[in-house]
């Protein structure tokens, strides 16, 4: 297992180039989230045109695995319906379980990137257990936006 | 120099392969390791003489007893207490705060009233504070820093105003290595009428500690910290502030007589000392202890002092380095927190990891103090009278292959 | 006749020689002894992997995070609790009830108000009442006990109005050995709207337990009772009582965020959790727990009322023995108070310490009750999983000694 | 180390029939003391006639130690003057000083009884002890009573 496997060059480069930076006026949701363990915050707002999100902004500071996966997580709904931001949610954690397999998690190792995008460089973190936590922290804080319009996690 | 060599086959675990490299550990701050001197005396106890203590009329009771009575004044020595049942056992340096914090505070303050602490505070040194702030309706109010990391006790002449009722301060901050000059702040503290109190959970393992030299009121520290078990700690308290304090807990042991409607206190210490006590543990404190005292605290602070000086040299060799600390190792202990460029703290932690260096990333239970430097979170490294130069010069090059995969120049 | 003759092998205290007899340890109820695999689990801890849990970002801290947490479920699945994060870990039974005592009733009660424990509790679920009480000004009410030692349920319907906010009762007393029905004095606790809690430091290592089933509030053990270390305990909670209570200690790892001014909590359990907790003693509890569920609780409580039942028989060869406790053997555990004749039950102790018979002479942290008994004192000896039919013999020629000595007929 | 070296007939005898057994009205001087770990408890009255006690009166309970040490004790004290029974306490002390041998402490091994009389009968309680406590607690109250007039003590 070398380093390299889970500082890619997608993450390093979500880390230094955050997409979606910033916040929205009148959100039509909101969810702050933070890990007190490391430190990690973050705050989402979305902007939803029915039941599709049209724009997404957010704001935090962590490592470089949860702001990246928070950018990357930005690019991944914008535009998206609800149905289908609930399926690359569902997609994601199951990446992110490492009980289950890569296959069982619905990746194909022979076309990556195919499901999630840039999302997928973010399986490296599975043989970091520790850091799971960072890179689920844009996920739960997504998921506590859509259930609750407003509101806050702690992961 | 110091030749530690010698002490660290006294430790297991620094045998330990970590992703197939040899463990550097650099986090005792959080809690060090412990010798086999300490594991031994503990096993031996449980395998050979264990009872419960103060209750039997069998010899494994009073085996048991006399064993955790010794500890405690093992510990009493340690620190220069006046005498052994100034020395309160505790869970923790956590439990020791809490302790005074409610068994003095919750009686002894009131709306109006003032606590001081310091912006350098362990949330262990904070939390009990605003917990009893808020059930007597006191304040609180925080010493600043200076520039140099260094507790501006220039301003303490306009803060102790005679409202200030308790003064609580750390003897040396486990995120700066700020060692403040303990017994100036407390004289001062004392003129004023304030209760004075030191957390030592840091110092004490890395400077010799004389209570009576400090002239505080109550000092608080763990065992963990100081390579005994974990589940210990100690409370020293001046003898007239033990017999004014109530107790944290009730139950057996701590009691004189028990009515159904009331109960009466035994003496101190045991007044503080509810139920069955951590007993293998202060007996493997006792044994800590007695390590540190065969090293000596003399030696212990110079091997710190010199490895911090050497640690902040070496890392001075990377310009993307910024240490939040006193340069002055007179002022400071063996406890260096920094930032390397914007790499975020968490991800250095995870690469030096790789190489086997244990280092600490984060808050270190002072969110107060991080704030107040500016940044989310910092790498930390500690020493212990185990760690050596090499474990310096792991720790650079594990930072240099950090800025190889972060690209920080 | 269960066969436990493996198990003496695990104890390596047992092989002590006292005053040239070899070692008959009856004082269980006390503190219990350790087996190996207990000791063993805890050295290999501190040996190879031990680190400051929840907090390094690197091997060994989360190696011991997760021996620490997997102790967590062990110990939650040995009391069927729904979820880990329903235990708390806490220096002991002690603390677990100074928690509740202090953290929802601080908040919950005053004047007016009543809490209700009985005549067969011991101190720990007494005193941290009573400091209660009269910090809010709430009242204290005992539910009394019959003539056969049981407590006296008859009486509940009558003493239960809507003024009793809690009731906090023994699972098992230390004392008599009496276990009362637990589940149906919750369920008309309950009915009449009181928060409900269970001591089950000694239940716990006597007989299976279903906190389920209890359907209480709260539950309160110890570890160093059911062959774990010292310095470790927990508390069960319902989780909407975990959630409404206040914790018990502020510090370090038990919040969210820290400002100047206050602070906020992290989630249960670690909001009871404050600093540092004994790591390396819960790792022991969960081996500890391993241990007993290998020979399997239903056996251990066979096992511990054949002893009982054999004893009781032993004893009534003696005619000056008056045994203080219920004789049905269902409704008690293996914990038997008695006198002998007049003679004093420390005298009686120091008898039996020279011909190696460890036993416990005194009010047994549990003076209202012993008061109840008309007795200053009483000798108590206990049974655990290693104890056998030779020991219970042993005591009887020990007693016949204390006889000759003292001319008792 | 023989069980019959603590349990001496005087003391079996003394624990069986305590001398000086009681309450007086009015007396002038009188302590409570209680030893918390095995429960014994002592109530102790003097009457005073100038510097010399004249009656004393003893009521309790607990182990045979304690009792039986109290009954001597009561004798022991019974019709001296304060200085002869300041004497006597720092002769017993002595002998129940562990750290002590029993010439320093003032006894004579080859004349028993001759400076404490019944009393040398607890030079047993030296090789226990747990025990000590038990025999002391008869004498910290009578200091205490002869300190205060009036006080409580817990050993
Ligand atoms: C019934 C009961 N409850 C509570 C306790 C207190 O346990 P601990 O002293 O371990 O806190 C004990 C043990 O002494 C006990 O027997
Ligand atoms: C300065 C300081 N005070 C208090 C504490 C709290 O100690 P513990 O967690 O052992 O209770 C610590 C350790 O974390 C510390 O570094």
């Amino acid at each position: 297992m070398s380093i390299e496997e889970l500082y890619r060059d997608v993450i390093l480069d979500h880390n230094r180039n955050p997409r979606n930076r910033g916040t929205l006026d009148h959100p039509d949701a909101h969810a702050e989230g933070n890990n007190p363990l490391c430190g990690d915050e973050l705050s989402l707002d979305l902007r939803l045109d029915g039941d599709r999100v049209t724009e997404v902004a957010i704001q935090g500071q962590g490592c470089s695995i949860s702001q990246s996966s928070a950018s990357m997580m930005s690019q991944a709904i914008k535009g998206k319906t609800l149905e289908e931001i609930e399926a690359v949610i569902a997609t994601f954690k199951a990446m992110m379980d490492i009980q289950a397999s890569p296959s069982r998690a619905g990746l194909d190792p022979d076309r990556p990137g195919a499901v999630l995008g840039d999302l997928e460089a973010l399986q490296g973190v599975r043989k970091f257990p520790v850091r799971i936590k960072c890179a689920n922290l844009a996920w739960t804080t997504l998921e506590e936006a859509l259930r609750s319009g407003k509101g806050k996690v702690e992961s | 120099m110091t030749d530690f060599s010698h002490v660290r086959q006294d430790f297991p675990v620094l045998k330990r392969q970590i992703h197939g490299r040899p463990l550097v550990f650099l986090d005792s701050a959080a809690s060090s390791q412990k010798p086999t001197q300490v594991l031994d005396v503990m096993d031996a106890a449980y395998r050979t003489y264990y009872a419960n203590v103060h209750r039997g009329a069998y010899l494994l009771s009073e085996e048991s007893t006399t064993a955790y009575e010794d500890a405690r004044g093992k510990v009493a020595r340690f620190i220069n207490a006046g005498s052994r049942s100034e020395v309160v056992f505790t869970r923790g340096a956590t439990t020791a705060l809490n302790m005074v914090a409610f068994g003095w505070g919750m009686d002894h303050l009131s709306a109006g009233d003032k606590i001081m602490l310091t912006m350098m505070e362990h949330h262990a040194n904070v939390v009990p504070w605003q917990l009893v702030a808020r059930r007597t309706g006191a304040e609180l109010v925080y010493l600043p820093m200076d520039a140099d990391y260094q507790l501006d006790i220039n301003r303490l002449p306009d803060l102790l105003d005679e409202r200030i009722k308790v003064v609580s301060f750390t003897g040396m901050s486990n995120v700066t290595g700020t060692m403040p000059p303990v017994a100036e702040i407390a004289r001062m503290a004392r003129d004023q009428g304030a209760l004075v109190g030191v957390d030592v959970a840091q110092l004490i393992t890395h400077a010799p500690i004389d209570v009576q030299q400090f002239q505080a009121d109550f000092v608080a520290f763990s065992g963990h910290k100081m390579l005994g078990p974990t589940g210990i700690g100690g409370l020293w308290g001046r003898p007239s502030l033990l017999e004014e304090m109530e107790p944290f807990e009730g139950g057996g042991e701590m009691i004189s007589d028990v009515q159904l409607e009331g109960s009466t206190w035994a003496p101190v210490p045991h007044k503080f000392e509810a139920g069955t006590p951590p007993i293998v543990e202060a007996i493997g404190l006792g044994a800590a202890v007695d390590y540190l005292e065969k090293i000596g605290m003399d030696s212990v602070r110079r091997h710190g002092q010199e490895l911090t000086g050497y640690a902040l040299n070496r890392l001075s060799e990377l310009p993307a380095v910024r240490v939040f600390g006193p340069a002055d190792l007179t002022a400071r202990g063996g406890v260096i927190s920094f930032a390397l460029g914007n790499v975020h703290p968490h991800d250095v932690a995870t690469i030096l990891d790789q190489e086997g260096i244990a280092v600490r990333a984060g808050h270190h239970c002072a969110k107060p103090l991080t704030r107040a430097l500016g940044v989310p979170a910092t790498v930390r490294v500690s020493f212990q009278v185990y760690n050596t130069r090499d474990d310096v010069d792991a720790l650079i090059a594990g930072l240099r292959r950090v800025q190889e995969v972060f690209r920080v120049d």
